[in-house]
């Protein structure tokens, strides 16, 4: 496929899933729907982490501070804007935020920015906590006025396709390719004429901008919020974990393994707590060992290759187990001594 | 305040950051050594402190007889850990940075894994037991008796591991390994060999963490997450991989701590510590106390 | 010890129920209805509130099931009907516990719903509730701003802030507290609670010598504590989680600090203090507590029942209000039926006698039960205050720490 | 030395490089003018590589300046030495490898080398070479023309060596600073790639400066040679008076002035990001 019919394809399939994502308050359940504003969370949490961090190879996990930041900034501001304008300054404010974190932090690579972005996702989370307690007197805030429940389901579904959306059009752009470069060879990149930088900090800011927006229009669900509920870390490392699941690089990655997430959370979670979240933990391992690309980096091939690995390795293993190898070494030995 | 006061402050200090030194340890060898950032080192500890309140409540053993048989499960799952997981990723990740990110998403998953497993067999309530609570008067400060076992167990157990870097082959072999995994090769280190072992014995001194920290606090399956942490901030003010450093830096944030809480309110401290967390890795990731020198 | 198989304990009960449930069916009278009673909720059984939730609440859920069924069921209007509890894990998650309720009532259409724990959630499921008209009493919400929402359905079983103050208070005067120190942790708990203390407070010429917030998950408060100790406060006074309750107390011990009065709440009313703690070492430690199995003959027989059932002891707080809960819900089903509209009525309408003694609602709040102080005392949470609700008399000099 | 009405492209005024205690490079001056092909030899270790990662923006000096065309770049990122037409290529090629070849050199263009069209015209002062005009005329140049749409991890290490002056080139360059190009390749490619060097002066006026560690197959090819020794400039000059300088032949003995293809130790790592 060329680049063109890629296009159409990628725009098909979004077009195809908005319409089912807009029929479900329609069709479906109740249940249904609150299941899919889950996932639909999860697609736009996970597809914006892998645009940034996906092609950079920078492993943020600073998506709940963005998150819960958009998530304060709704419940200090819904009465008075009203609720796009709300939606839209949550991802300002988050935007904001990043760009002064990731001017700080976008300099250091690998571990020691996975750890810097989560201290400072702690950072912010107290920080919160102690400025509520000693300006405004108590830590939660209680969002009385809140919008339809379909409201709050279009408006994330929105911010899903937008998500999906953006990534399609950023891969397309010189920031994309930008991005990519930075993730192959960074230093390479920059003496090719990039400006890392500013790469990093646009690519950051709008990975937090999209998890603000989030942030904003889901804590309405939760009437009461503080800052232990949205700066949950866990909201970040289900993202992360989400994303690099279903293959970080890839533009359909994160939505597939958002949707097989949901699946299986509302399936184990009934009946074995546990076992959801440590199926979870599993298949991350499992993943990362022997499929790095990710679930969409899943082919027919790769079935192929782990066969072949699985049997090249057995032979290996009865050769040894039946003393083959040792009398090959031996003979082989035999034959130098000659 | 009476200088009496200030020594029984600085001294309660000191005793926080034993336990925050005996915490870091096993991280500190597994960062230190493997570049393997354990993210589920918190919930290993936890591991730790459940079968030593398991041992302790149904099988009315003695918390401290418990302490090498925690060191030997938890090492020998570590050794299989290592085996199943993380001898795969050396093989197959094409640079050190690669291989520190994916580590670092294995770890996660066992974070996951351990927590869920644990909560899954014993359940998720809150747990504890009496065991050694009668204060000791030490130079006429009263102090808890299992929190003065915990930190002169951590500065053995962080001395003992100095001593044995310092001075012993496997030692050296380790410290090879620490400056240059390549270079330890090429002398004849058999880190095959020595990995899996390091990462057991991470494991066990997690382990040996849990098993102590139970005596002196309640234990439950999401207690592991805040000893992640902790041991991550000291081990970024010691420096990686720098065992006196860890042992340093857990009881310098101790007291700094101690004294902030005594000035301040305790709800700044967790401020604090992200703060001097953060500016350190910021500006001397190397560690407080590691002497600057950037190879070139 | 193994609570992980609780959830398939419980199916299983729920089916030994069922099968008692076939057996009675024989009985004509009991012929009419057999489809079972519908009830859902949503439960922590992995992460933070684990603790919480499955002692003073999920417990209660399952025995209250149990025994329904053990007799012959939920009687729904003279009609006995099997009770089927429709219940998942939340993952200490507020997304899910309102994911999980609009399940339940939104499509399972469950004919009545049982809280989740703590503030956090309900207040997530209160308008929620209220939306599909599902009478909601909650045992473990305590919070003035979910009384202030007004929502018609939604009920509060617990004492608020401003009554345990109160009481509390009250206490400290009729003993002669002339001064006190007080720690509270970070949340709305905390903070709610330490408002109303300082209210309580005023005018009565009680010098709060000290008090400072601290964040959840604390490992060291002994700093803190030292600092209290050398004002030498006649009663100490801590708004604190379990784990932090036994720290504040621990420590407090290993620093040697003995106030006349200890108070500390949430986890003193938790069985779990005085395993921790050893009964001597609780001895005269004091914390929220409204009942104990000498507060009624109901009390007794519901902690008698609950220990052989969950093979552990209910709290002598929330879990006390969660089980009257479900008596005033068992109540309202026997008087209405499963009419909702109904059931909230006779909830908002009647005065209800409960094991934890006459419950009231004026709005959102239970305004029957009052303040009450407990303490503990020979291995038992024993109520000490006010007089007309003591089940033992009040010790104001608690002995040094053991 | 040069004539004085040639612009000077490139200048480093006491270029000082330090790692810790050791100093890399230590007050290096010279000046690079348009169309010389200059070479930078030197024994292991006499920071070569360092002096390269400092005039390409790579590395920041420790102290001295750089300037570009008269511009002051000292402490810019690479980039903006990039943007104003300094290329460079490494020692071991850093090919994007998930990318196809072509991809590789459209990258460049994309960035550095993207310039507003009217200003692609042949001969015009800040425009483009004609031979430079889009990836296919670079690949043509560089003789990868059939590789185009192979892997760029796939392609042979010569290839990729091809390739790493390709992306260089794609920048649209005015000075093309090279590392160590011919080591590890065979004699024939040697020649073609000393060819190529020559063409890319010639045809495109580029400045090229030129490091390799094989000093004579660099002395038969550049015009002037600057010689460094322990980090400090020792010579510089026409081929033929540097190598009868006594300095150098000092500096060269325990290090002969041999065609041995022995793979430097890098002086310097390129520095991953973090530092």
């Amino acid at each position: 496929m060329n680049d063109r019919q890629l296009l159409t394809r990628d725009l098909l399939v979004l077009f195809g899933l908005t319409g089912w994502g807009l029929s479900l308050p329609y069709l479906g359940s109740e249940f249904m729907v609150s299941m899919g504003l889950t996932c639909l969370m999860y697609v736009a949490l996970s597809s914006s982490w892998g645009l940034f961090c996906g092609s950079t190879r920078y492993l943020s996990l600073a998506t709940s501070a963005f998150f819960g930041i958009g998530a304060y900034t709704c419940a200090m501001q819904l009465e008075q804007l009203g609720w796009v304008a709300t939606i839209a300054l949550g991802a300002a404010v988050a935007a904001g935020v990043a760009i002064v974190m990731g001017a700080a932090v976008l300099h250091l690579r690998g571990t020691y920015f996975a750890v810097l972005t989560f201290g400072m996702t702690e950072l912010i989370r107290h920080a919160v906590t102690y400025y509520e307690k000693s300006v405004t007197g108590t830590v939660g805030r209680v969002l009385a006025v809140v919008p339809e429940r379909d409201t709050i389901y279009l408006t994330v579904l929105l911010l899903a396709v937008l998500t999906v959306g953006l990534s399609m059009w950023v891969r397309r752009t010189r920031l994309g390719l930008a991005l990519m470069g930075i993730g192959a060879d960074e230093q390479r990149a920059q003496t090719l004429g990039v400006n890392t930088r500013w790469v990093k900090l646009a690519g950051f800011a709008m990975t937090a901008a999209v998890a603000g927006a989030v942030g904003a229009a889901m804590s309405v669900r939760w009437t009461y919020i503080d800052p232990h509920t949205v700066f949950n870390p866990f909201i970040g490392f289900q993202t992360v974990l989400i994303a690099l699941i279903g293959g970080a690089m890839t533009l359909w990655g994160p939505l597939i393994a958002a949707i097989v997430f949901s699946l299986l959370a509302e399936t184990l979670r009934l009946q074995a707590p546990q076992v959801y979240m440590m199926s979870l933990g599993l298949l991350l391992i499992l993943c990362v060992l022997y499929l790095p690309g990710g679930l969409a980096s899943l082919r027919w091939d790769t079935w192929k290759l782990w066969r072949d690995d699985t049997r090249a390795w057995w032979k290996e293993k009865k050769r040894e187990w039946t003393g083959e190898k040792a009398r090959e070494k031996k003979r082989s030995r035999e034959q130098r001594l000659v | 305040m009476t200088l009496g006061a200030w020594l029984e402050l600085i001294g309660s200090g000191l005793i926080t950051g034993g336990v925050y030194a005996l915490v870091a340890l096993g991280m500190n060898l597994q960062y230190g050594l493997m570049r393997i950032l354990n993210i589920a080192h918190g919930e290993f500890l936890m591991v730790g402190a459940y079968l030593t309140w398991m041992a302790h409540t149904s099988l009315g053993l003695n918390p401290l007889l418990m302490i090498p048989v925690a060191f030997a499960v938890l090492g020998v799952a570590g050794m299989a850990i290592h085996f199943l997981c993380f001898r795969r990723l050396v093989s197959t990740s094409p640079n050190l940075d690669i291989f520190e990110a994916r580590g670092l998403m294995v770890a996660f998953g066992l974070m996951f894994l351990v927590q869920n497993m644990v909560s899954w067999i014993w359940g998720g309530d809150l747990r504890g037991y009496d065991f050694m609570t009668d204060p000791v008067q030490v130079g006429g400060a009263p102090v808890a008796g299992n929190k003065l076992v915990v930190f002169v167990l951590a500065l053995l157990f962080s001395l003992g591991l100095l001593a044995l870097l310092r001075a012993t082959l496997l030692g050296k072999g380790v410290r090879a390994l620490m400056q240059s995994p390549v270079g330890a090769q090429l002398v004849g280190i058999d880190t095959k060999r020595l990995h899996p072992f390091m990462f057991g014995i991470g494991l066990g001194l997690s382990g040996v963490a849990g098993c102590l920290l139970s005596m002196a606090y309640t234990i439950s399956p999401s207690m592991g997450e805040p000893y992640t942490v902790t041991a991550l901030i000291v081990i970024t003010l010691g420096g990686f991989g720098s065992m006196g450093g860890a042992l340093l830096g857990g009881l310098l944030l101790g007291v700094v701590e101690a004294i902030g809480m005594h000035y301040t309110n305790p709800s700044l401290k967790a401020l604090l510590s992200y703060i001097v967390f953060i500016s350190v890795l910021l500006l001397r990731p190397e560690g407080l106390f590691t002497r600057k020198t950037r190879k070139a | 010890m193994t609570e992980s198989t609780k959830p398939i304990a419980s199916r299983r009960r729920i089916l030994q129920g069922g099968a008692a449930m076939g057996a009675l069916s024989f009985a004509p009278g009991l012929m009419a209805q057999n489809a079972p009673v519908r009830i859902g909720y949503s439960m922590s059984r992995t992460g933070p509130w684990t603790g919480g939730a499955q002692v003073s609440q999920e417990p209660n859920f399952l025995l209250w099931a149990e025994q329904q069924n053990a007799a012959g069921g939920l009687d729904v209007k003279g009609t006995k009907r099997r009770i089927e509890l429709i219940s998942s894990d939340d993952r200490s998650d507020v997304e899910t516990v309102v994911r999980t309720y609009e399940k339940l009532m939104g499509s399972d259409k469950v004919d009545l719903v049982l809280p989740p724990w703590g503030s956090n959630a309900n207040f997530a499921v209160a308008p929620l509730a209220n939306r599909f008209g599902y009478p909601f009493l909650a045992p473990t919400a305590l919070s003035r701003r979910l009384v202030e929402m007004k929502l018609p359905y939604f009920f509060l079983l617990l004492q608020q802030p401003k009554s345990m103050c109160d009481a509390l208070v009250d206490m400290f005067k009729a003993n002669g507290v002339r001064s006190v120190a007080c720690i509270y942790v970070d949340d709305l708990f905390g903070l709610e609670n330490y408002a109303a203390f300082k209210v309580a407070l005023q005018g009565t010429g009680i010098n709060l010598v000290e008090d400072k917030s601290y964040p959840g998950g604390v490992k060291d408060l002994s700093p803190v504590l030292r600092s209290i100790k050398d004002k030498n406060p006649d009663a100490f006074v801590g708004f604190t989680y379990p784990p932090d309750t036994i720290l504040a107390s621990r420590q407090s011990k290993e620093i040697g600090f003995n106030p006349k009065i200890f108070y500390a709440s949430v986890g003193t009313a938790f069985p779990l203090y005085k395993n921790v703690m050893t009964p001597a070492g609780a001895e005269g430690v004091m914390g929220m507590g409204s009942w104990n199995a000498k507060t009624s003959p109901g009390a007794k027989a519901y902690f008698d029942a609950h220990v052989a059932s969950q093979k552990k002891e209910p709290d002598r707080w929330a879990s006390g209000a969660c089980w009257a809960g479900l008596e005033i819900l068992t109540a309202a089903v026997k008087q209405v039926g499963l009419d909702r509209k109904a059931i909230r009525d006779f909830v908002a309408g009647t005065t209800h006698k409960t094991i934890i003694g006459d419950v009231k609602f004026q709005g959102s709040e239970n305004v029957g039960t009052p303040g009450t102080v407990s303490q503990w005392q020979n291995g038992e949470f024993e109520v000490v205050w006010p007089a007309a609700r003591a089940t033992a008399k009040l010790n104001a000099n608690k002995p040094a720490w053991k | 030395m040069s004539d004085v009405a040639t612009p000077v492209l490139l200048e480093a005024r006491e270029v000082t490089v330090r790692f810790g205690g050791l100093v890399a490079v230590d007050s290096v001056s010279t000046a690079f003018r348009a169309g010389e092909l200059v070479g930078i030899i030197g024994p292991n270790g006499a920071g070569k590589t360092t002096f390269f990662n400092a005039i390409s923006g790579v590395t920041e000096p420790t102290s001295g300046r750089l300037l570009a065309a008269g511009r002051d770049l000292t402490g810019a990122g690479p980039h903006r030495f990039a943007g104003r037409g300094l290329a460079r290529t490494f020692q071991t090629p850093r090919v994007f490898t998930d990318l196809s070849v072509q991809a590789n050199i459209e990258f460049g263009l994309k960035f550095a080398g993207r310039r507003r069209r009217k200003w692609i015209f042949w001969g015009d002062e800040v425009g483009v070479p004609w031979a430079l005009r889009d990836a296919a005329g670079i690949l043509r140049l560089v003789g990868l023309s059939e590789q185009a749409a192979l892997r760029a991890g796939d392609v042979t290490p010569s290839q990729q060596r091809l390739l790493e002056i390709g992306m260089a080139l794609s920048t649209r360059p005015r000075v093309l600073l090279l590392d160590e190009v011919a080591a590890g390749l065979t004699e024939a490619e040697v020649v073609a790639m000393a060819r190529l060097i020559r063409r890319l002066r010639d045809e495109l006026d580029l400045t090229v400066v030129w490091i390799e560690h094989a000093v004579k197959i660099l002395l038969r090819h550049v015009e002037r040679v600057i010689v460094l020794h322990q980090g400090r400039k020792i010579a510089d000059g026409p081929p033929r008076e540097v190598v009868r300088d006594p300095q150098v032949i000092e500096a060269y003995l325990g290090d002969e002035m041999s065609e041995d293809e022995t793979v430097e130790t890098p002086d310097a790592s390129p520095t991953g990001g973090r530092a």
